[in-house]
């Protein structure tokens, strides 16, 4: 494992360096908040920031992508044949992606990527993705990435893992992808041991500094039927507005939806991202909805992240903990609460 | 109000034209058809709110 | 306006007891600070849940659409609008209601409150009188409200409720003096290419989420145009056309309806002032039919009705 | 760094309509016979009765269809498609000869080394017919006959010209080698030599014994509702009630998330459960 010192100038500087042989994508502050894109000369990254607002999802699945096209023009004699659409799976680095971001790829990887289908899409750019994560000194008192398996400093996913020690960052390589990645840095100097005791200071400080303790230990146990038959589930869901909000900002929710679009001779299918939240999402052609009720809906949401996901992979909750819903659910729907509702019942 | 609000958001004023004709009316038809075409013509082609081909990844 | 939240949980229990409502309607005090969750109570002896700051930022009326049951709510003025507009509109009759009045001074601007403390974490918020306090990791500051209000707030002519059973306290005195329409001229002296550069850059980051759509009380089709796929009149991607689609689109279908209580943009998580489109149709709605909605439960919308006098410049 | 997966998931095999054949009077059900264009994609599409495909219609989308030929069946692939929704709109003015797409074979199938050896009986209603001619074409075959006892069919429609499938619902009738119950809720055709009665109400005077017996059902919701006490009545446990589900579907791979059901999604851990196993999970279908 290599660990580097670097300034936080050169830092900046390396990753431009580095930009020759990957897509470097950086946190950059957009209006109020932080976005992921693409390094360039003119915006600085600024690594200054709590997490961006949407999780880093869509640089591995995007919200919209196109998956394959074709034509309808009846004079061409490949017409109506659907073909695969060329893409573009060049090495990509994500720098500065949180812990519990990165923890989110795990998280959806057996949905993607599991013995019997594949998902050509995901798994491309996932595999071409460095995940270059970024320590949280500070984490939010929303955050709870240590009570879902992961941690502020959590290496799980990431392929190197950056501390911010003040003036400079501590860059550690964790993988073979990682070290490639940091062999390709320009700068920097090799850690004295002061600077690796720091940055174990730091982990253990954050670790410390994770309060929100939410229970779910006992969900595997529970019975689907009667987690789905609680009657707590029309309270949790009064005040939702079945927006797309936590669902789009949760890095770890998958759900997607195909859609066709004819310019045209010219035919694209497209995927997009959707949400257990739109009550379109499950609507039959025959107009019947399994889920036509708000708190249906919400109970799915719930029911999908702490219990089915439990039950179906036996690897933990399908959340990382990130705490964007908590924050900007515009109705203040808390998941921590309904997990110790769930888990308490 | 539509028109106000396209205009607002930066459509051309002359794009979009009301007209209450009616059947008996065949040369006002005319005018206001020929009035319409000249404006837009000389608007030249539209250049927002026009879907091409969907913009993503 | 904290010091409402007893009257409000005392109201509440006495109506709940007399069985003049069947359930209430009101916030319960949020686990983050600067949010409140939207609550329905149908027990008297759970009314301490409710809950009532300068932080109230959405719109009630949202949860009373086809309601069957006898409903206690509470509403200030842009809520009460909402209010007179679902009853106009036949989405809840009034005598269902029991509305307890708000005299509003104002909603505070979360967003605001954030960029002035730089963006750091906001772990509590402390509310006296007209001076707010906000406090984080290292921090504690404390504001004037008047100066952190939201934009609609700070502009908004109708803070006490046009329609009520109680109120909770003596009417507030109403802004003069303000111009609502400010940010519309300004737009509105740019020429087609600045505008629609402005229109595009605003909604470059809309997820497509609907959150501004289904907070707002005025979008309770059952079916959107937006969900149609026979025929589909907008693509779902976030392609910029199609976002803009929806925009112009949801915009306009609150033409001569919206009372501009901001719920759209409190709501947003990408922080988009989509206000912009609908307070150029309010604008247009008071030039053109001298038109406020919501304030009068007796007159019918202007889009509603024909009038031999109605602005008709536009038809050639 | 894995290879490029080789083959992806979500790419139809392109296929020419061969034929299309009106089914009913009212004409909202049509059977689309399809030829893969290139040979070895039918090799690829091995299917087993009870599954279903997505139909790939460029520019419209695509639709989750179960499969109505049979296995046995060699040369083309034929589902039946009800006028509901856009895509099969669209399709019903399709013409012979026109190009389009389907992919799979999608999701589980009928148990069918489970109902080896076993009686079966078939309880069908309306349009849901199709696995259901899949698996009767598929066991009635010489090669495959001796292994299934007797085979008892309930098929109703609401009236004689909206069942599928006549001309072989006639030659059935004819065999001896299984039992059909053919009915109509009601009919004014003075002719109709089948029964006249409800599904349910056909299946409780028909079939007269669940020993070593396995019932598959498929047909509309109030259908399965009612026949499944008839069932139990018969003293068919849960785990011989098999009954295949329709859903909201998009991948057909259990990847897109929208058909779940508790923790199984329809589209792949079904959409053949048992009754046993669909009391286990939510009443969320």
């Amino acid at each position: 494992m290599t660990n580097k010192i670097f300034t936080k100038e050169e830092w900046t500087k390396a990753l431009q360096g580095l930009s020759d042989s990957y897509k470097v994508f950086v946190p950059v502050k957009d209006g109020d908040f932080h976005t992921f894109k693409p390094m360039n000369a003119t915006k600085a990254p600024d690594f200054d920031f709590q997490n961006t607002r949407l999780s880093a999802r869509s640089l591995v699945y995007p919200q919209a992508e196109r998956m394959f096209e074709y034509s309808l023009d009846e004079n061409d004699p490949e017409a109506n044949i659907i073909k695969e659409t060329p893409k573009d799976y060049s090495p990509q680095a994500i720098v500065g992606i949180r812990p519990c971001d990165a923890h989110g790829f795990k998280i959806v990887k057996p949905n993607f990527d599991n013995k019997e289908y594949r998902d050509p899409w995901w798994i491309q750019h996932f595999e071409s993705t460095v995940l270059v994560g970024l320590g949280c000194n500070q984490p939010c008192s929303t955050c709870f990435c240590a009570s879902v398996g992961g941690g502020p400093f959590n290496k799980d996913v990431l392929d190197v893992l950056i501390y911010d020690l003040g003036a400079n960052f501590m860059v550690s390589g964790l993988t073979e992808k990682g070290e490639a990645f940091l062999s390709k840095a320009q700068g920097g100097k090799a850690a004295d041991d002061a600077a690796v005791k720091q940055a174990e200071a730091l982990a253990t400080e954050a670790a410390k500094k994770v309060k929100a303790d939410v229970p779910t230990d006992k969900l595997k146990d529970k019975v689907i039927n009667d987690l789905f038959a609680a009657p707590f589930w029309q309270d949790v869901g009064f005040a939702c507005l079945n927006c797309g909000t936590c669902t789009y900002l949760c890095p770890t929710c998958w759900c997607f939806d195909i859609q066709d679009e004819v310019l045209g001779k010219q035919g694209d299918r497209i995927r997009n991202w959707d949400s257990c939240m739109f009550p379109l999402f499950t609507l039959h052609g025959s107009g019947h909805n399994p889920r036509d009720q708000k708190f249906q809906r919400v109970r799915q949401r719930f029911m999908h992240k702490l219990k089915y996901y439990v039950d179906k992979y036996q690897g933990g909750v399908q959340c990382s903990g990130c705490g964007r819903c908590v924050r900007y659910c515009p109705v203040n729907i808390d998941i921590r609460q309904v997990a110790e509702l769930m888990n308490n019942y | 109000m539509l028109k106000g609000l396209l205009e607002h958001i930066g459509i051309e004023p002359g794009r979009l034209n009301f007209s209450w004709i009616s059947s008996a009316e065949a040369t006002k038809f005319v005018d206001v058809a020929q009035q319409v075409a000249a404006s837009v013509k000389a608007l030249g082609p539209a250049r927002y709110l026009i879907k091409k081909r969907a913009e993503v990844a | 306006m904290i010091e409402y939240t007893a009257i409000i949980r005392d109201t509440a229990k006495k109506l709940l007891k007399d069985g003049k409502v069947d359930v209430f309607i009101g916030y319960k005090k949020g686990t983050v600070p600067m949010m409140n969750e939207p609550v329905v109570i149908s027990d008297p002896e759970k009314v301490d849940t409710l809950h009532w700051d300068s932080l109230c930022g959405l719109n009630l009326c949202n949860y009373l659409t086809k309601r069957k049951d006898k409903i206690g709510i509470i509403a200030n003025g842009c809520n009460s609008r909402n209010i007179v507009t679902h009853i106009l509109e036949n989405q809840i009759s009034r005598e269902q209601l029991y509305i307890v009045g708000i005299p509003c001074t104002g909603v505070i601007d979360h967003r605001a409150v954030l960029r002035a403390v730089g963006n750091k974490e906001v772990l509590d918020v402390q509310e006296q009188g007209d001076k707010f306090t906000v406090s984080g990791n290292g921090f504690s500051e404390t504001f004037d409200k008047a100066k952190f209000l939201r934009t609609n707030c700070a502009v908004c002519t109708h803070r006490n409720p046009v329609i009520y059973d109680e109120m909770v306290a003596s009417p507030v005195k109403e802004q003069e003096g303000v111009d609502p329409f400010e940010d519309v001229k300004k737009i509105e002296a740019m020429d087609p290419e600045k505008k629609w550069g402005f229109f595009t850059k605003m909604i470059e980051r809309c997820l497509r989420c609907y959150a501004c759509r289904n907070s707002c009380p005025l979008c309770y089709c059952p079916t959107c145009f937006v969900d149609e796929s026979k025929p589909q009149w907008v693509g779902k991607s976030i392609d910029p056309t199609d976002t803009m689609t929806f925009h112009i689109m949801r915009a306009y279908h609150c033409a001569g309806r919206c009372t501009d209580c901001g719920a759209c943009e409190r709501v947003c998580p990408v922080g988009i002032p989509m206000r912009q489109f609908t307070k150029k149709l309010n604008k247009d709605a008071l030039e053109y039919f001298s038109w406020e909605a919501g304030l009068n439960p007796d007159a019918r919308p202007p889009l509603d009705v024909y009038k031999p006098d109605d602005y008709n410049d536009f038809v050639k | 760094m894995r290879g490029v997966p080789l083959q992806n998931p979500y790419l139809p095999y392109p296929v020419r309509i061969d034929k299309i054949t009106t089914e009913t009077t009212d004409k909202n059900l049509k059977t689309f016979r399809f030829v893969f264009l290139n040979p070895e994609d039918e090799k690829k599409f091995a299917y087993t009765p009870g599954q279903f495909a997505e139909l790939s219609v460029p520019g419209k989308g695509e639709i989750p269809i179960g499969i109505a030929s049979s296995p046995t069946e060699k040369g083309f692939v034929a589902f039946t498609v009800n006028k509901v929704g856009l895509v099969t709109n669209y399709m019903h003015n399709m013409k012979e000869g026109e190009i389009m797409g389907i992919r799979g074979p999608l999701g589980n199938w009928y148990p069918w080394e489970e109902m080896e050896g076993k009686n079966i009986v078939i309880v069908g209603g309306g349009f849901a017919f199709t696995t259901l001619r899949s698996s009767i074409v598929y066991m009635i075959q010489p090669e495959n006959r001796a292994r299934f006892k007797d085979i008892s069919v309930v098929y109703g429609a609401r009236n004689p010209g909206l069942l599928l499938y006549r001309d072989e619902l006639a030659e059935w009738e004819k065999r001896d080698d299984i039992n059909m119950h053919i009915t109509v809720d009601g009919t004014d055709d003075p002719d109709w030599k089948y029964n006249v009665g409800f599904v349910p109400a056909i299946t409780e005077k028909k079939i007269t014994s669940a020993d070593n017996a396995i019932a598959i059902v498929c047909g509309p919701p109030i259908m399965i509702k009612f026949t499944q006490p008839v069932l139990e009545k018969l003293g068919f446990p849960p785990e011989r009630i098999i009954l295949s589900l329709e859903m909201r579907m998009k991948c057909g791979i259990g990847i897109c998330g929208r058909c779940n059901i508790g923790d199984k999604y329809v589209c792949k851990d079904g959409p053949v459960f048992s009754l046993a196993k669909l009391k286990q999970m939510p009443g969320e279908y």
